[in-house]
């Protein structure tokens, strides 16, 4: 079946801000989805809490909107549970790599195969402004009135320092390269961890479309995405920014795959019933 | 005498535990009822552990404070003991372990000794497991069994020599009763060896499998671990998914996103990890998502005794969580109650979408006694979600409250659920008028509309009378143990399996009693509250019995405690 | 009219709320008492939001239905408001937004046309609200003041045309009342002018700081969020250290080291941030460390409503975090109360080294009104840590219960702090017979015998009657001009700020009512429950008027129901 | 003055099992702290739960022995509210990497001047023997009866992705290392992460103390800890492991420093008293 863009739109209003960055996020996923002709019936859009998170509501789509931070958990036992979804975590960058930090080791270590697109505005824009992980230095909020001194959460170089199998970077004024790094994530088998750049024009008055395009390049045709010391050494390079694929490893086994559960089925596991017969052998053998 | 307790008390690491196991089936093997419990501190090798083993030719249930036989395995054991040894005990102990061996209190045998014989001191335990045999004159061949199955992977030299330490020690056994002239005159039933025997982790972790089970994610916590494990090492069988969660949090989010994408999840957990739990748990409400929840209580605050007994957790689990909405709190009494509310709370929680909890205890999960084998029928699970059209809503608001639940992928129906307030679709919303008191109501009004058909009344033994001894969770035995002994023609026993929220006609049960004392493991009377508040008969705290030791409760604590007050 | 409710919607980022800000702040300069209240969707920009402004000549602290005049910001407004605007209702609009402008019922104005005349479409607003103060006669001088201050780093042009608008506005406003003859008689008061402007949220802050405030960890989450910001506003002239933690855990956690440490620390957070600290909590409980915690309500369960207001969270504060400890709960139902409770709740924390909760909501938090300026005395803090020495016990078991609490660096003494239990050291200890039993009454017994002199009763309004309107929180204002307005002569209210422990005496002044209505915003009565269980007197439904919308109780709403209940 | 190791020793019997790496491991530090002369009143021992957490119930100085996974949170408030003590943070890798994933994230961002030494065990020991986040594939327990997994946790590369000051591991049966690490640990100013390996002989059956002899070696001398990406190569590199210390910067500002309640002065929290005048200036401008 050919799909539309518009088939994963739901009619609702948007409750983001007029030049919000998750507008041009959403349009690229939502052209990743059709050229990659995903029935809405078996995609499953699954976020946490804060602006970005709000993304699953607005797609026509399965959808589990949890609690601020727990997005990944979740999103791990549904495509173990139920391996034939597509499954897509769209979240903050407060929400993934603030209150869901351990979440986020977690699955890295896990290779679930699911797809994380971290939208990461360097900022908490649902709570209006404070800092969150990925804020630069110097920063100033209400809550950091002398400017943010944490050293900002580097998240492209923890995923490939802890084993990630797909480490990406886009910004989303890019359109062309966001869309198709959308698409590759969901194609690879395995976690994707694409760390969107995006603008929050209310709350974010430093990283702007304009610091975006200043601070950010392309990486060379030329680089080596399966290497890992030369992904970890471009993921530390600040301003500029690098953008597009730092790191991907193929065949590492996925999370459902080498769950005991799955070992002589692969059925989902709703479609599985109780054999009562085993049980009754199981329970003889307490006499 | 046709009861006997028996207690095994070491440091952690000198394999009380195997001495446990293997007396235990070897006893029931023999036609004996059997009862065994454990209580041990928070380390791996060393410390003071001990279990307590009852054999009778009677069903016996519970723990009891005398020590008929006391089978010390170092010297720390005798002060460790020191306030339940009074002079009817009797002490048998490996010759040349215990200083004040030779008066007539301690009887040393060459345990060790004759190990040594044998083989290798190795097999010490098993030559004190021969001599508890042997006192009881039970059959030996369980046993012989039980060496072969153990060790015949280690080759059958060391099985057999095994089998000697064992008839070397039961000869000893033999000749010591016949020496003391010991009258353990226990009658063996034939009809206890076809029965099982089982703790409550176990009934616990079977009764999920019997309800459909087939998910687990959890962070190993003590009291409760033993749950995560037994399915996991059932996990293939039984296609069960296990996962390990990287902390509880996760733990419950996953649970509750399984049971979204189609599985029948539950977690297990303890106090703290359970705290960590609760903003999940305010997630499946608002979601009405379903979910089992075995909380294995140990005292807190905190650490506190991590390896413990108490039942403190009562209050958290019926108001944890932020905002309102439906929970239903089973705390088993029993074995058979722990296997089969368990399975039930699968079923409840997947029709009534709702978060259904088993509320046990340190005591309740490591205690193993032989009960008939358990069946199942083949409609041990309800499933109770629906395959989905266009157009699904998943909150639809119906006559019952209850909206039909979907599966991603079954049916051609979007599944769409959120943490916020939402419409019928799932949708968030913020309407205050219309459709925030309705869903408000929706998930409030299951406990009153809906769960009344499911709620379900104490149990009363022997039969209705004037006063209660009233108890909830792991205290069942004990307390109709103390009530069986004190043979008070007014005096039953009033013990509550399903704690939250209670059946209405719990106010009349209550109100008609003319005394009640309530038996509880914590401080502050937590049931006692719940029953004044449900009751409207405001219960004093001089008839709440209150134990917050970390011990269990033990069967002479309720006796006397009863005849104090008059019953 | 002496007593007007002034209501601005429009969308967020519309400025609504610097429109909120100058009003009340010109409002009261010009000597009228003023309360305003605002109700907010969970977005930044967009939807439909309002701020209800009270103006009047008497003091006005509380939520009403009514409007009087409505200032839409566009069209939304209207439908957003419809079940609240009537016949009387003054509706005044930027001419051109509103569709049905020019029937009698909405009165279009030209702010954007004159604030373009006077330079830019900026100053619409600006023009909004000197119509406003035209309307009431107030003096403009407060506005133009403030106009100074806000605009002044833009240069003096834009701070020369800010003014204009407002006089042009100003006029406006005096003009319209002129023509539609309104009668918004309000005589100013001289005195409100010396008074303070100030909301629930500054006054909880300024009471931490009166308390020896100085350090706070804490993680966004609305409504709570607004005590951190502040706080960490006045981090550097008061020296508090400020640490935006990384979740909720964290902040918990870092909070009860940093009184360990010696600081005075205070966590604020919401319904599911709080779900995360129950561990903590219980940590806090067991290591008997002292703690403030800032709860502001919202709806629940899980996201909720995130900007809406409800007090859901009563149950889950007294029985939150595994175990059992003593802990102390304020629920503010003035801003008086808000700065003096939250002043003395450090004290208590540190004197009796338990947790003291704030419990406020998003209606209280969000709201202002002027009140006599706060006076603070040099002895507001009360520190009650002590130098140690050697051989310092940090659990010594005392008389009274407390252990004298001592901080690591303050004489020579070892500060050893476990959340295992302990023995006096603060060692881990297994001993179940003695130091288990000693130190769970020490934590526990708090409550019985240590907070007797702190407990509080509530207050009765204006005497004691025989009836009662009883509520708790931030329903003080609304049910207070409730009872104000019906002038029953058996009616009285009856306010708990404090609302556990429940001081002894509550039981007869609830037992001796004729009639009791509790008033609470949540679906199933948790302070009935609360009061049922501590006097003995069950509160059923029919006498629990619930509110769950997530918008605050009225007083309207209020009067109807005492009135329907025939009070 | 002059301190033995004994000095930190307190007399309480040890509930560890005989021949746990723990009893060398707390030599070791011992010994550090007594060479570097640190009283025990300016020494706070924190830690979460589990068996290397009973290790400041043994430790003569200051203890706050908090919850499982929640030490370094609190370590961080102690060390900034009172930052004349030394604070030093004893968890086992469960503790700090599993339940207190998140904390750890947060602390290295943060540079809290605290030192976090974390007995790798690569299991639970206290639960007895379930996997930790840094158990090896291939590994089998109850929860995992037909191996491990997930990638194994690599602290080293995460804290080093991180952008932590200084990142060590050491073997706990190599005494002089180890003493000379912690000792280093200590001085350092900054987040000191030390991975110490150590033999859990009641529950790890594989590895032993042959196992860590076998699996590990020194880095040379020449290895430039000043090298980010070298640091990060060498993080990477398994079996053997190399021990030491891989990276290390130093003047980075911590936290305590940089909060604005040490802008005006360096008192420890608990010497200083509300300025009543201040206060009722900023209450006046409410008017
Ligand atoms: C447990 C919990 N803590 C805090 C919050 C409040 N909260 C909601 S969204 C958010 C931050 C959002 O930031 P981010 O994840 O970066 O998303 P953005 O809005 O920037 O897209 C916070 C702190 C919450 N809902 N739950
Ligand atoms: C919230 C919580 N979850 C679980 C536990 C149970 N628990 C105590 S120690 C421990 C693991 C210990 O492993 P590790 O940190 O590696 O220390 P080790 O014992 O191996 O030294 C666990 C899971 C707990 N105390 N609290
Ligand atoms: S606040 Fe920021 S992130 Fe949120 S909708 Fe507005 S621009 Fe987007
Ligand atoms: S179980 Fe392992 S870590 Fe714990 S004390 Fe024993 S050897 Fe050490
Ligand atoms: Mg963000
Ligand atoms: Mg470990």
């Amino acid at each position: 079946m050919q799909y539309n863009q518009k088939d994963y739109e739901m009619p609702h209003a948007k409750a983001w801000c007029p030049g919000c960055g998750n507008f041009g996020l959403f349009r690229s996923l939502r052209e990743a989805l059709a050229e990659l002709e995903i029935p809405p019936q078996h995609l499953v859009m699954v976020s946490g809490i804060g602006q970005a998170a709000k993304l699953p509501q607005y797609t026509h789509a399965h959808m589990f909107n949890t609690l601020h931070g727990r997005a990944l958990p979740a999103a791990m036992a549904i495509k173990a549970v139920n391996p034939e979804m597509t499954v897509i975590v769209n979240s903050g960058d407060g929400c993934i790599y603030g209150e869901g930090g351990n979440h986020f080791l977690a699955q890295i270590q896990r290779n679930s195969d699911i797809v994380n697109i971290v939208h990461n505005n360097m900022v908490y824009g649902l709570t209006k402004g404070q800092a969150s992980p990925t804020s630069l230095k110097g920063i100033k909020t209400k809550v950091h009135p002398e400017g943010v001194f944490n050293e900002p959460f580097n998240p492209l170089a923890v995923a490939i320092a802890m084993g990630a199998t797909f480490v990406a970077r886009v910004y989303q004024g890019n359109r062309e390269q966001t869309k198709n790094v959308f698409k590759e994530a969901i194609q690879h088998r395995g976690y994707s961890l694409v760390d969107c750049f995006v603008e929050c024009v209310a709350m974010n008055k430093v990283n702007t479309t304009e610091w975006y395009r200043e601070h950010t390049y392309k990486l060379e045709e030329s680089h080596n995405i399966h290497d890992r010391t030369e992904a970890f050494k471009r993921s530390i390079e600040v301003d500029p920014y690098p953008t597009g694929i730092f790191y991907k490893e193929e065949g590492k086994p996925v999370f459902w795959e080498q769950c005991t559960a799955y070992r002589d089925s692969k059925e989902p596991l709703y479609q599985r019933m109780l054999d009562h017969k085993r049980l009754r052998e199981l329970i003889a053998t307490f006499k | 005498m046709n009861d006997i307790s028996l207690i095994i008390c070491g440091a952690a690491g000198q394999g009380i535990q195997t001495v446990e196991q293997m007396l235990v089936s070897i006893l029931k093997m023999a036609g004996y009822h059997g009862f065994s419990t454990k209580e041990y501190e928070s380390r791996v090798r060393g410390g003071s552990n001990s279990t307590e083993l009852r054999i009778s030719d009677h069903r016996v249930n519970a723990f009891v404070d005398r020590i008929d036989v006391l089978i010390p395995f170092d010297e720390r054991a005798i002060s460790h003991l020191k306030n339940r040894i009074t002079e009817e005990t009797l002490i048998i102990a490996d010759q040349g372990t215990i200083q004040n061996e030779g008066s007539k209190d301690v009887i040393g045998l060459p345990f060790r000794l004759k190990a040594e014989e044998v083989g290798s001191r190795l097999y010490t335990n098993v030559v004190a497991i021969g001599t508890v045999v042997g006192l009881f004159r039970a059959d030996i061949s369980q046993g012989e069994y039980l060496l072969e199955k153990k060790f015949s992977p280690k080759g059958k030299d060391i099985v057999e020599e095994n089998k000697e330490a064992l008839r070397v020690g039961y000869e000893m056994g033999k000749r010591l009763r016949e020496e003391m002239n010991l009258d353990f005159n226990l009658h063996p039933t034939p009809a206890v060896k076809e029965e099982m025997l089982i703790n409550g982790n176990e009934a616990i972790a079977l009764g999920a499998m019997a309800g459909g089970c087939n998910f687990i994610s959890s962070y190993p916590m003590s009291p409760s671990t033993g749950v995560l494990e037994f399915l996991a090492s059932h996990a293939r069988q039984f296609g069960i998914l296990v996962d390990q969660a990287e902390d509880e949090i996760a733990a419950i989010n996953k649970a509750a996103a399984a049971w979204f994408a189609g599985a029948r999840a539950i977690v297990s957990t303890s106090g703290g990890g359970f705290d960590l739990m609760t903003e999940g748990l305010s997630l499946v409400g608002m979601t009405e998502t379903p979910l089992v929840i075995h909380l294995a209580q140990r005292p807190g605050p905190a650490t506190g005794l991590p390896t413990r007994t108490a039942q403190e957790d009562l209050s958290l689990a019926i108001h944890a969580g932020h905002g309102e909405f439906c929970r239903l709190i089973y705390a088993p009494g029993t074995i058979q109650q722990a296997f089969e509310l368990t399975r039930k709370a699968f079923n409840i929680a997947d029709r009534y979408q709702i978060p259904v909890f088993i509320l046990s205890d340190q005591y309740f999960v490591d205690s193993y006694y032989n009960i008939p084998m358990i069946e199942i029928d083949d409609n041990s699970v309800e499933y109770s979600f629906v395959r989905t059209g266009e157009g699904y809503k998943r909150y639809r608001l119906t006559e019952n409250g209850l909206s039909p639940r979907g599966i991603p992928g079954y049916g051609d129906g979007l599944i769409r659920v959120d943490s916020d307030e939402h419409d019928e679709w799932g949708h968030i919303t913020e309407d205050l008028e219309e459709l925030r008191p309705a869903m408000v109501e929706k998930r409030v009004q299951k406990r009153r509309r809906l769960l009344e058909g499911v709620l379900e009344l104490p149990t009363v033994y022997p039969e209705a009378r004037e006063n209660y001894a009233v108890c909830w969770g792991s205290n069942y035995h004990v307390v109709k143990e103390a009530v069986d002994i004190l043979k008070n023609p007014d005096l039953a026993m009033m013990h509550f399996h399903q704690v939250y929220p209670l059946h209405k006609d719990v106010v009349k049960m209550v109100g008609q009693a003319e005394k009640v004392m309530i038996f509880e493991n914590n401080a502050t009377g937590q049931f006692s509250d719940l029953l004044s508040l449900h009751t409207g008969r405001q219960i004093p705290y001089s008839q709440r019995f209150l134990s917050y030791s970390g011990a269990p409760l033990s069967v002479e604590k309720v006796i006397t405690a009863l005849q104090q007050e008059g019953f």
